[in-house]
């Protein structure tokens, strides 16, 4: 879609420390110009998605419902997107080239570094963090997600057919940064498009195999792809795919590595599924970050009917919106616009104890009874049952014949446990 | 046929005369100690320990001495006397032996003097004109029972304190003794398993 | 013990407000084990409170007299003492009942009521006071006790006062052909004494 | 006393339920927010219980056939008490569930199923009130119970009434038996009946008359073959799990065949009709498997189906009663909490020896 | 007829038993003697020693272990009762000290009539849940209690109760103080005050006036009126509310009649005392004259003669720029 002519960028777009702005009221920045600088190592910097003029830096609305340290961007007379005569050129990572096969393994990561990558299947983790493996970690494998997070989002899998030629490029870039020989893309079976147009890219490179997988959910989280393509298990919490020698990345970020590495671009812009009943043209589009959900509501042909639920990421894990007036993040993967049909009221029945929601767990936990120990508040009870284990992916609440809150009762749980340890350790 | 007759026994003490749920012998500690599965568990190696030495110590006694000396109506006296005094003794003597099992089962000694199950156990094997052996086998096979239902019974409240429907008025004690009304109807299924 | 508490109400406490069986969940072995019929309940509610009342008089007497060390087992063999006589006084004269309450009537040595107002009050208290409060938890225990052997008596048998000559059926003999058995069995039991706790408990809340 | 019992109750909603009206609402439509997932799947409580009930009916449609009125008089009875004993209960004491989840009508139809087809009006009452009173109620409605409803009444009623919980039709009686009928000439025992009373010899059924149903018995144990259908139903929409019923069933088998291989047939009877007579499939499917009070993992299942078994089998064999389904699963109903408590599944990624994930 | 033999045996035989045991027992007791924590043994003596297990605890002595490691109620032993209570109480010093009293108050008036919504929640019945789900609440004020009672829930003495209106009531008799629902509460809207107070602020909006005026109707703001007219000088502005100074108020009550929004209330009902009522509102009249006089004062001055600096009483008024 076109950029927009105001943008809203939240310094907090991804896991870890928030971005530190480097721009003031007033300043005018071109497309792409880096706003604010890392706050730490797991950290990322944030770029300018569209050229014009800053005209706020302070607290806006957030899509996780919190106020958030943000630069708000207008496009100016002569300046942005509305007049591309005499705007100031776009900016570029220095040191990119498509010649990027003659860069060294730190050079790459510095670069995918500045041009501020991070995981796009959801969780926003700094990319080159995962590329920076501690010693005594190694690693043989890289594993490309292509295994669309969750149902209802489609991008990952359009980014897979409309370029191709960029994720293998990342892919294989990727594979040099990190050093290892062998990568797999995983892919769910039931997109055999994306399958054959990523099979015939990566002829090319033997190292690279593009493996189908079963269509089911959680397929897309880290742990259960890593399963499913090798059978090696990862540790719970702490443990990380690293411990089994494994780096995941999305079909997403490998496409931003490649443009960032070859062509400079950093990562201002990302395809987020734009989905349900309550919005006139559901579709996939690009969009630079910062852009309002109105806009996007409009360049979607606005709101079929007014919409009960307003979901940002996928429909199981993704958080429901309290306002629209948030923008798209670098972790928006879907925007998901419920009528009330489409998420009814659910009253919670007592739970009768079917099972199903622990033979559902891709973890093995027992979430009913995990739920029940939160309920009655014993935490150690729920600690023993492992709910820090719990990925949140929410199979156990959506196949729960009673409707009971499993998942929120596990977050309500780890919160208490959370707030618990900081009140003895004070 | 012995052994078989002496098997025999002990299902008809642990299942089908169970002294919980048929008897009514211990009630106290098989409603007090029985919030928490653990403690059950502890309580129960105790009793089982407890109710075989007392009721093999109060046979002996009883045979040896009482009758002798056509004593038989101070059993009473000198079964609680001497059961007072065992607990005590077995106490210290963990205490001391062995502070880890003490921590474990020791704290429950105290409870089992006025466990009525032990008295009884002593009691009955009298009143049934039980030999030695059959004194020895029969405690067992009690103490045994009482010790299964308690840690079946610890199970079940276990539960019912996770899901917390239970209306208001029957939590604790009446719907431990409703469970337990149900526990006893469905070890009334053992009624007949063994002619005694 | 205070001793501003009138002397009546240390009589009555143990009816309802500090009934053993409903309210301390004392003495559940007897209950649930003699409560068949109601003359059975009646029985040993009766042999308890002469236990209770003669060792509460007993201990009270002696408590000047028996060193802290060994109060327990004194206590013991004081009350083991007046059980025995309980025992052969029923053997002699109430022989049937004897047989129905069996073992129960030696092991009221062991039941929790008697011991601990033996340890609780009388230990502490003069002979008048103990004596009274031993009668009033002795009676209440005993209330108890007839109370679940009447219901018990009623749906599990189709009697009422049965083992004693004003026997009768108060539902009909219909009902009495083929009563809900269940009740006089150890099932019924636990469900009685529950189910009554509960209402106790209700009534206490509603007062 | 309960230590806890002046704490508040843990848990429990306190608060009203959210306004329903909007006060000083803005004009702007306010959203819902929620906890993820924001979809939920088809399943719920009452589609299972529904689906239970539907199971249960070719059984009892068989029951209607061979006893004609009698079965229709107990089924409809048991379930009308049922539900009306549930309303009450739930007007009364308030504990949570509504009629319309399906559940008091499933312990309905299953507790008329464990009757005799003479059962009087009031022993069903009686044992609509045990079911759904003492077993579910008194410990917080559905979801709480710790023993399966109908079973307890079943025992219940079973150890009260022996007479009137064994009075069995001969199948074919189908007329309308009026109060005080003399059931002498119309009536017969059970295959188990008759090996407990050792008249073994006296037995006509066949395995055939066992499948059919074509022999005295509870209103719903008599067709091994309806059951089937039933059970297979529920198999096929995943409602319940195969490991208890072939536990159950295949422990009875084995314990059965091998006091007949070693007792030897004059004393005991042949495992296959152990295992179609009496009411091993009906309570292998449907009453073992009721999930409020089975165990929730594969494993636990496994072991509470063997368990089942076990006991049937050594009361069917030694027991003083001639069938022993009710009284084994109402035990192992009771082993269940510690089955749970001692088996965890193994959580994922902690595996050491052997990966048995599944991939 | 008595024997005397039969008495003689008996009273030999129940004797030598006793002696028996006891000689075995106190010699145990010297050959496996353990220390233990002596307040346990003082408890045990306390304790009836009918080990009937009706506290929950394995026997007096699991009881009493439980008492001094904390895990028990004090008041847990029912065959004992309260005189058992008492005194076991002074062995482990858990008497609590005569203090001022204080109850816990809520610091919002943001009934379900009053407050605007912001979303709409459908999740756990838990503030603490909710604001997971939306950081900021369920009402378009972001310091508005959710009521959903999480407070309700931890409080062990039943003080407190979800009312009709959507927020928790206090009952101050009940109240112990105990700070349970302060760390409950996610959002910090229960304070800790002193019993004696009969004025507090029911508000603790932090939206800018004119946002706090759309959310709720009954929120503070910030209109200052209630320090100008408290006489004593009670209330202190923070930066967005008024704070009571405790040694300072009297509980006159002119500060509630001042504010417009209601959001400055009576705890429990109080009615000031007529006498309080009455110095206050001279004091307050004085202090209006004072203040009119001195503007009055200010004025003439500033007209004519622009030079000459006014008088100020106490020269605590903000001296004209």
């Amino acid at each position: 879609m076109p950029a927009p002519c105001r943008v809203v960028v939240p310094l907090r777009q991804h896991l870890g420390a928030p971005a530190k702005a480097i721009v003031a009221v007033g300043d005018r920045v071109a497309e792409g110009q880096p706003i604010a600088e890392p706050g730490g190592f797991v950290s990322a910097p944030v770029h300018a998605p569209i050229a014009g003029e800053v005209t706020f830096v302070g607290p806006r609305a957030h899509p996780g419902g919190f106020p958030c340290e943000s630069v708000v961007i207008e496009a100016r007379d002569g300046v942005g997107p509305a007049a591309t005569d005499g705007a100031p050129p776009p900016w570029r990572l220095p040191g990119a080239s498509a010649d990027w096969e003659r860069m060294t393994r730190a050079e790459l990561t510095a670069l995918i570094r500045e041009a501020g990558i991070v995981g796009l299947g959801g969780a926003a983790f700094p990319t080159h963090v995962k590329l920076s493996p501690p010693a005594g970690k190694p690693i043989d494998l890289l594993v490309i997600n292509g295994a669309e997070c969750e149902p209802f989002l489609t991008c990952d899998h359009r980014v897979m057919l409309e370029e191709t030629a960029a994720v293998v490029t990342g892919v294989r870039i990727l594979k040099r940064a990190l050093g290892v020989p062998r990568a797999i893309i995983g892919v769910e079976g039931n997109k055999p498009d994306a399958i054959a147009r990523l099979g015939e890219a990566c002829a090319l490179d033997d190292g690279i195999e593009v493996v189908a997988c079963r269509v089911k959910y959680p397929q897309g989280a880290e742990k259960q792809l890593i399963n499913a393509l090798t059978g090696r298990e990862v540790p719970p919490p702490p443990g990380l795919p690293l411990d089994v020698g494994v780096v995941v990345q999305n079909v997403g970020t490998a496409a931003a590595v490649a443009r960032a590495v070859t062509a400079g671009l950093p990562l201002y812009e990302r395809v987020v599924t734009v989905s349900g009943s309550a919005i006139a043209r559901p579709s996939n589009v690009r969009v630079r970050i910062g852009t309002p959900l109105r806009d996007i509501i409009d360049f979607c042909g606005g709101l079929a009917s007014p919409p009960a639920k307003v979901v940002m990421g996928g429909p199981m894990m993704g958080a429901s919106l309290t306002d629209l007036d948030v923008p798209v993040v670098k972790a928006t993967s879907g925007l998901l616009f419920f009528t009330r049909h489409e998420c009814p009221d659910s009253t919670p029945h007592a739970c009768i104890r079917c099972g199903r929601c622990g033979e559902a767990c891709p973890l093995c936990l027992q979430p009913s009874e995990i739920a029940l120990r939160v309920e009655i508040g014993d935490l150690d009870a729920a600690q023993a049952l492992h709910i820090q284990e719990c990925m949140e992916c929410g199979t156990c609440a959506y196949i729960c014949p009673s409707n009971r809150w499993l998942v929120q009762q596990v977050r309500l749980g780890k919160a208490k446990l959370h707030d618990r340890k900081q009140q003895r350790s004070a | 046929m012995e052994i078989a007759h002496y098997l025999q026994l002990v299902l008809w003490a642990i299942l089908v005369n169970n002294f919980v749920l048929a008897q009514f012998l211990g009630i106290c500690p098989f409603l007090g100690v029985s919030r928490k599965i653990e403690s059950a568990i502890g309580m129960s190696i105790a009793v089982v320990f407890v109710i075989t030495a007392a009721s093999v110590i109060c046979w002996l006694l009883y045979y040896t001495v009482l009758l002798p000396f056509h004593l038989g109506f101070l059993r009473t006296i000198v079964f609680i006397l001497v059961i007072a005094a065992l607990v005590q003794f077995v106490e210290m003597v963990i205490r001391k032996v062995s502070p880890s099992l003490f921590q474990a089962l020791g704290i429950y000694l105290p409870l089992i003097t006025t466990n009525c199950a032990v008295l009884g156990a002593a009691l009955l094997a009298i009143t049934k004109d039980f030999n030695f052996m059959k004194t020895l086998v029969y405690a067992l096979g009690s103490s045994i029972g009482f010790g299964l239902v308690l840690v079946l019974f610890a199970g079940i409240r276990q539960r019912l304190d996770i899901v917390p429907a239970v209306p208001r008025i029957l939590r604790g004690m009446p719907i431990a003794l409703v469970t337990s009304a149900i526990l006893a109807l469905a070890f009334l299924g053992f009624a007949g398993l063994v002619k005694m | 013990m205070a001793s501003g508490v009138s002397l009546d109400r240390e009589f009555t406490k143990g009816f309802v407000r500090e009934n053993p069986l409903f309210i301390l969940v004392l003495g559940t072995c007897p209950s649930l084990a003699t409560s068949t019929t109601l003359f059975n309940g009646f029985g040993m509610g009766i042999a308890a409170t002469f236990v209770l009342v003669c060792s509460n008089i007993v201990i009270s007497l002696l408590r000047k007299f028996i060193p802290d060390g060994v109060r327990i087992p004194a206590f013991i063999v004081v009350i083991a003492s007046f059980v025995t006589m309980v025992d052969l006084l029923m053997e002699g004269f109430v022989f049937s009942l004897h047989q129905s309450l069996g073992v129960f009537i030696p092991l009221i040595v062991v039941n929790c009521i008697i011991l601990g107002r033996a340890e609780a009050f009388a230990s502490k208290n003069g002979v008048l006071r103990s004596a009274l409060d031993g009668l009033g938890m002795g009676l209440g225990f005993m209330a108890a006790l007839v109370v679940m052997g009447t219901i018990r008596e009623i749906l599990g048998n189709g009697t009422l006062m049965a083992g004693t000559p004003y026997e009768f059926a108060p539902f009909g003999e219909g009902f009495k052909a083929s009563p809900v058995l269940v009740m006089t069995l150890p099932p019924g039991a636990f469900l009685t004494l529950g189910l009554l706790m509960a209402g106790v408990k209700r009534l206490g809340e509603r007062s | 006393m309960t230590a806890s019992s002046n704490a508040a109750p843990e848990g429990a909603p306190v608060s009203a339920p959210p306004p329903a009206d909007k006060v000083g609402a803005s004009a702007r439509p306010t959203l819902r927010v929620g906890p993820s997932p924001h979809l939920h799947g088809p399943e719920t409580v009452p589609r299972i219980m529904r689906w239970v009930f539907l199971a249960l009916l070719p059984a009892a449609l068989v029951s209607v056939w061979f006893f004609g009125a009698s079965a229709v008089k107990v089924l409809t009875l048991s379930t009308l008490f049922c539900l009306g004993v549930e309303w009450l209960c739930l007007r009364l004491m308030r504990t949570p569930g509504a009629l319309s989840d399906w559940s008091a009508a499933v312990t309905g139809l299953l507790l008329g199923m464990n009757l005799p087809p003479t059962a009087p009006w009031w022993l069903i009452l009686a044992g609509a009130i045990v079911a759904i009173v003492v077993a579910k109620h008194l410990f917080g409605g559905l979801g709480g119970n710790i023993f399966n409803p109908a079973l307890t009444a079943r025992v219940f009623l079973l150890v009260s009434w022996p007479t009137y919980m064994t009075t069995w039709l001969k199948p074919g009686q189908r007329q309308w038996l009026a109060p005080g009928t003399d059931l002498a000439g119309i009536t017969e025992a059970t295959p188990l009946g008759l090996l407990k009373e050792g008249r073994l010899s006296e037995l006509s059924a066949g395995a055939s008359d066992l499948l059919l149903g074509n022999l005295g018995g509870s209103v719903g144990e008599i067709s091994a073959l309806a059951l089937l259908i039933g059970a297979a139903a529920l198999l096929w929409k995943r409602i319940i799990t195969w490991e208890i019923p072939a536990a159950f069933i295949g422990t009875v088998a084995a314990v059965t065949g091998l006091a007949y291989a070693i007792g030897g047939p004059e004393r005991y009877l042949a495992p296959h009709l152990h295992v179609l007579a009496g009411g091993l499939f009906l309570g292998a499917f449907f009453m073992a498997t009721d999930m409020v009070t089975c165990p929730i993992t594969y494993r636990g299942r496994l072991i509470f189906g063997a368990g089942c078994g076990l006991l049937t089998a050594v009361i069917r064999l030694w027991g003083g009663y001639p069938e022993g389904v009710s009284f084994a699963i109402l035990l192992m109903n009771a082993g269940t909490p510690m089955i749970d408590h001692y088996l965890r599944p193994r959580t994922f990624g902690t595996a050491t020896a052997r990966q048995g994930a599944t991939s | 007829m008595i024997d005397p033999q039969v008495v003689i045996v008996s009273a030999a035989s129940l004797g030598s038993v006793g002696i028996a045991s006891a000689a075995l027992l106190a010699g145990a007791s010297r050959f496996f003697k353990v220390e233990t924590d002596p307040r346990v043994e003082a408890l045990i003596a306390i304790l009836p020693g009918a080990n009937c297990g009706g506290c929950g605890f394995p026997g007096c002595s699991g009881f009493a272990q439980a008492l001094v490691d904390g895990k028990a109620e004090v008041t847990a032993c029912s065959p004992g009762g309260a005189d058992v209570a008492k005194q076991i109480g002074a062995v482990l010093g858990r008497e609590v000290a005569d203090r001022a009293r204080a109850v816990v108050r809520l610091r919002c008036s943001g009934t379900r009539a009053v407050a605007a919504p912001r979303v709409e929640y459908g999740g756990v019945d838990s503030c603490r849940a909710l604001l997971l789900v939306s950081p900021a609440g369920s009402k378009a004020c972001p310091r508005g209690c959710e009521g959903l009672g999480d407070c309700v829930r931890v409080c062990l003495f039943g003080a407190l109760r979800m009312g009709e209106n959507g927020l928790p009531a206090v009952d101050e008799q009940k109240c112990t103080a105990c700070g349970q629902c302060v760390t409950a509460c996610p959002k910090h809207l229960i304070a800790i005050e002193p019993y004696d107070s009969t004025v507090f602020l029911a508000c603790s909006t932090d939206l800018a006036p004119k946002d706090a005026r759309q959310a709720c109707q009954v929120a503070c703001l910030a209109c200052r009126l209630c320090l100008k007219a408290c006489p004593h000088d009670a209330l202190v502005w923070d930066g967005r509310r008024p704070v009571r100074v405790d040694d300072k108020c009297v509980g006159c009550g002119l500060c509630v009649d001042a504010c417009k929004q209601g959001v400055l209330v009576y705890a429990r009902g109080a009615v000031p005392e007529p006498g309080v009522r009455a110095q206050a509102e001279r004091l307050l009249a004085e202090r209006k004259a004072v203040e009119a006089a001195r503007k009055a004062a200010a004025k003439a001055a500033a007209a004519p003669q622009p030079a000459a600096p006014p008088e100020t009483p106490a020269g605590d008024g903000p001296a004209p720029a």
